[in-house]
């Protein structure tokens, strides 16, 4: 990768251009804020922020340092709370939600809780936060991961949050709303899509430049599906990186 | 209709609607009565060993931190305790301090800050037990027991080790047939919260989100509100559409300025950022950690103490930062 | 009856009387809300009201004509909503709650619904309205009923609320919350209550001065208990009337 | 586990929670777009032969009379509607129409002067089918839409005819094992709110108690906001905190001042008495209530006709009654 940008920003950036004009999007602490806050200013202006604590349509000025902080709801529509919020996506009314984790598998399943057995863990980690309430409830959800064999795995340690779980009709089985569900991975190497309507599995789709096909086929501990004609995402833009770096995270707390 | 699939976890607060209906009618007072006490006082009398506790909003909003740091100085005779958590530096404080038995688990982390060092020590080594719920979940949960329920349906946590892991259970929604998960109301010994400004009888109002205010003052078998602000009741009847907690919920009123530091109390101050850091760093070593205790509770007598002991100009300075409306 | 007041403000003076200091209390439109009134100068200064539609701990300056209206949350504690109302109620905080209907019977079921069958009825009433809930969720009831045998009857047309439904443990087999149930009617003729952990009917308490217990009798349309001594209730005082007429309902709307 | 009682009423409006997740994807905008539009175009844009419609709060106060009033106004095109019902006024002016062909009840009524005549006469005639329902119950059911999800439950209502004549079913809580109550969720085609100021997008705020505002407006399909103010929008930024009702929820905005009159709008104006009692004598009888429609109604062309049929001068009086903070 160039050093004109490091592999973080090229996710940010790549997450941004993810985001459409017109669309209500749930967003969580770090980098989809850093995203969402770039997509406004450059490619969904009309972008509406959903914090999972009450802030709706916030001007997001200042990057919040938490799901609930004040900039979550500066100069928003709405400040309500967690029920509005997370009953508006029940609802249907939030268009994408942003999910990370410590472990993704070919159907989007995504572990937050534990590495090893549940009990007693051998790692705990934070847990669900909202990360299921937004797996299960949003339209279509963006994974955002640090791309490794020991994150993409064949099969989660936990399955803290729903992606396509066992395949073809998993969620609709299971009482998940239907038509809902992981629509893209947008990792340290790649942007990867799923299969929908056929097996459901994660497909790569294009790489980051200066990154090979074989390089995340590598990164990668399960089968992919590669897509007919893998693409190269497009590099951060200048104005991209001013943005990032001198308006939205000038003190560098992410990037 | 049977039960589809029943969550393994193990459901440390049963969901007993007639005898919270009970609690309410015998234990709770309709008069309004003056409730001012201090921190000590009001964790003194209403949080025992084994009680059921939990806290809103979250560690570095809005939080009643004077109130968790109360609880932690208070450690020598609260043990055992039983939490209700997503959380940040509230709960990490709790871990930390070894004080957590059981936890109906959502979210542990120091959030920009990464993973909790409290909550790894903490689980891994099998003191804290846990149960698995997702954000949602929990506040449903305790949204269930304020609407006097004994439980509330949600299409979230379905198909997940989450809901494995859970008290909750699945059945087959008798109007459409398609499966739905219920979850359990949520009843706490103990609800604490920060406000911005209450009367001495416990009618309170926020400004900004109101995040789970409204669900847990009403899940809450005895409910501790502190308030940047005591106003006279007065200002509460002017504007009874603000009021988001009524006065015979609450059990004890704190005064307590600057009661969410070292979070931020929206309108009023911004965080401080290296208060925070400090905890973040303390906090990866146990030992780091009791000595980050020590130095700003067990060594400090009470808010005010603390206060004192940040300094009139950091926190002017913090007032200055606040967000604007 | 003396021509010094009427039955109606017998009626008033007899459920003001009926309301205890420090308890709190679901008022419906009508007789409840002149009887609250009324209680809050004399009996029961720290009585909160509770209004159906979001009114908490209001002062009844002026009596209110709609439960949602203004005068319902003038100085209130709080102003919110029905389901925060009904659903504190449900949470077994709401002690008292008022009640009125077409019929009654002997234990204390309410018919507001239809007279006749349901469908088509020969006469369609307003409906539970607020009723069925303060029957199934406040702690006790007290209906206010005028006296004769076409209302108390031994077998409502139609239970719109429930009282103690068939009799001893009907309420609790049914769901309902154990421990509530009717303790009251205040009717045109006399105070009423019930064989609470016994048969759960009325009984004849007390009747209201130059009213017979034969009257009583007379006029209800099921064997009613007759308690062992039976009272006279003390007749409005000058103090209750000056204050009704007065000051709670100088335009003279329900008195 | 099995379902313990059903009700016997018609189920009017299914509780169809993935349509309705649908609806909500597919039709409405989440793009601030200026919905400002007249009664006359909100209801002839919305409101249908055969739609399922409802308003909030009650007709005597705060409730979107004119919208209520257009309605009628438009008889000839809508017919049959189906009505989600407590109410005076505003469900009486449409029983009266003779429009309402289904009606889930929980109480009509005149309130303080009795009994609604129109309501006899649209049921006792056979014109009008009814199910029952609390008045608690029918807000909850708009609250389980509200929450998208199917149903909620209640300890409300059991053991009683009301239940028997509604849609509702009786199960065993699997976590506690006692009879519980499950309503419905009740989704509208319509939903009309008059609150005290919205921006042009439609971001609502309402001062006093909310009543099911914030309930119904979620649980409607199409939602229509009159407002006694048009505010810009930075007005509404300023305090998102009071917000009921975001934008998103709204696809028409109408400015009403003395939107709710005959009723009251509280801290705003007070209601027209004479007004109210003109009604009631004239809907005693079928052909009074006809020749009240055509005076205040159908020879009048809109709301802003009315005011001034009504006068400057008694509208004045009634805003120098308002209720005060």
């Amino acid at each position: 990768m160039s050093e004109r940008y490091t592999a973080t920003e090229m996710m940010i950036c790549a997450a941004a251009r993810e985001m459409q004009d017109g669309t209500t999007a749930f967003i969580g602490t770090g980098i989809p804020m850093l995203a969402a806050s770039l997509a406004q200013r450059l490619y969904a202006p009309t972008l509406v922020t959903i914090f999972e604590f009450g802030g709706t349509g916030a001007q997001l000025a200042q990057l919040p340092l938490a799901v609930g902080g004040s900039r979550t709801f500066h100069r928003a529509v709405a400040a309500s709370g967690i029920c509005d919020i997370m009953e508006t996506a029940q609802r249907g009314f939030v268009d994408y939600g942003f999910l990370g984790g410590a472990q993704i598998d070919p159907y989007g399943n995504l572990n937050t809780t534990v590495i090893g057995d549940y009990w007693p863990p051998k790692v705990r980690l934070p847990g669900s936060g909202g990360g299921n309430d937004v797996g299960s409830l949003c339209w279509e959800t963006i994974a955002i991961m640090r791309h490794d064999r020991r994150r993409f795995v064949p099969k989660v340690d936990f399955l803290t949050t729903p992606g396509y779980l066992d395949g073809p009709g998993g969620r609709e089985r299971a009482g998940l709303p239907p038509g809902s569900g992981p629509i893209r991975v947008v990792s340290t190497l790649a942007l990867l899509g799923y299969d929908i309507g056929g097996t459901y599995r994660m497909r790569l789709e294009a790489v980051y430049p200066g990154v090979t096909v074989e390089q995340v086929i590598e990164n990668t501990g399960f089968d992919l599906l590669i897509a007919d004609e893998v693409t190269t995402v497009e590099p951060p833009t200048d104005e991209e990186l001013r943005l990032l770096r001198e308006e939205i995270d000038p003190e560098g707390l992410y990037i | 209709m049977p039960v589809l699939e029943e969550g393994q976890g193990e459901l440390f607060q049963p969901p007993d609607m007639d005898a919270f209906r009970e609690w309410n009618r015998r234990k709770k007072s309709r008069r309004m009565e003056d409730k001012l006490m201090t921190e000590r006082e009001a964790v003194e009398r209403f949080v025992h060993e084994n009680s059921y506790i939990g806290t809103e909003l979250y560690g570095t909003v809005r939080c009643p931190m004077s109130l968790a740091r109360e609880v932690v100085r208070q450690r020598e005779r609260i043990k055992n305790l039983r939490v209700a958590g997503q959380g940040v530096l509230e709960l990490d404080l709790w871990l930390a301090a070894d004080m957590v038995r059981t936890l109906d688990l959502t979210y542990i982390g120091l959030e920009v800050y990464g993973i909790s060092h409290a909550l790894r020590r903490a689980v891994e080594s099998g003191r804290t037990r846990t149960a698995e719920w997702s954000n949602a979940g929990i506040t449903w949960r305790m949204k269930a027991a304020a609407m006097g329920v004994p439980f509330l349906p949600t299409t979230s946590m379905l198909g997940t080790d989450t809901l494995r892991y859970s008290a909750a259970k699945v059945i087959e929604d008798p109007f459409t047939g398609r499966p739905v998960c219920l979850l359990p109301a949520l009843i706490l010994d103990v609800g604490m919260i920060h406000v911005h400004r209450a009367d001495r009888y416990g009618n309170a109002q926020i400004e900004g989100i109101s995040g789970f205010a409204f669900e847990l003052a009403r899940a809450s078998k005895r409910l501790i509100v502190s308030a940047e602000e005591i106003v006279d009741s007065e200002d509460i009847r002017r504007q009874p559409d603000r009021t988001i907690i009524p006065y015979y919920l609450v059990d004890a009123v704190v005064h307590a300025p600057f009661g969410s530091y070292p979070g931020e109390m929206p309108y009023t101050y911004w965080r401080d950022e290296d208060e925070i850091r400090a905890w973040v760093e303390a906090s990866k070593t146990a030992e780091g950690a009791e000595t980050y205790l020590k130095r700003t509770i067990f060594d400090v007598p009470d808010h005010a103490a603390l206060l004192e002991m940040i300094g009139t100009e950091r926190l002017e300075a913090l007032r200055a930062l606040a967000s604007q409306r």
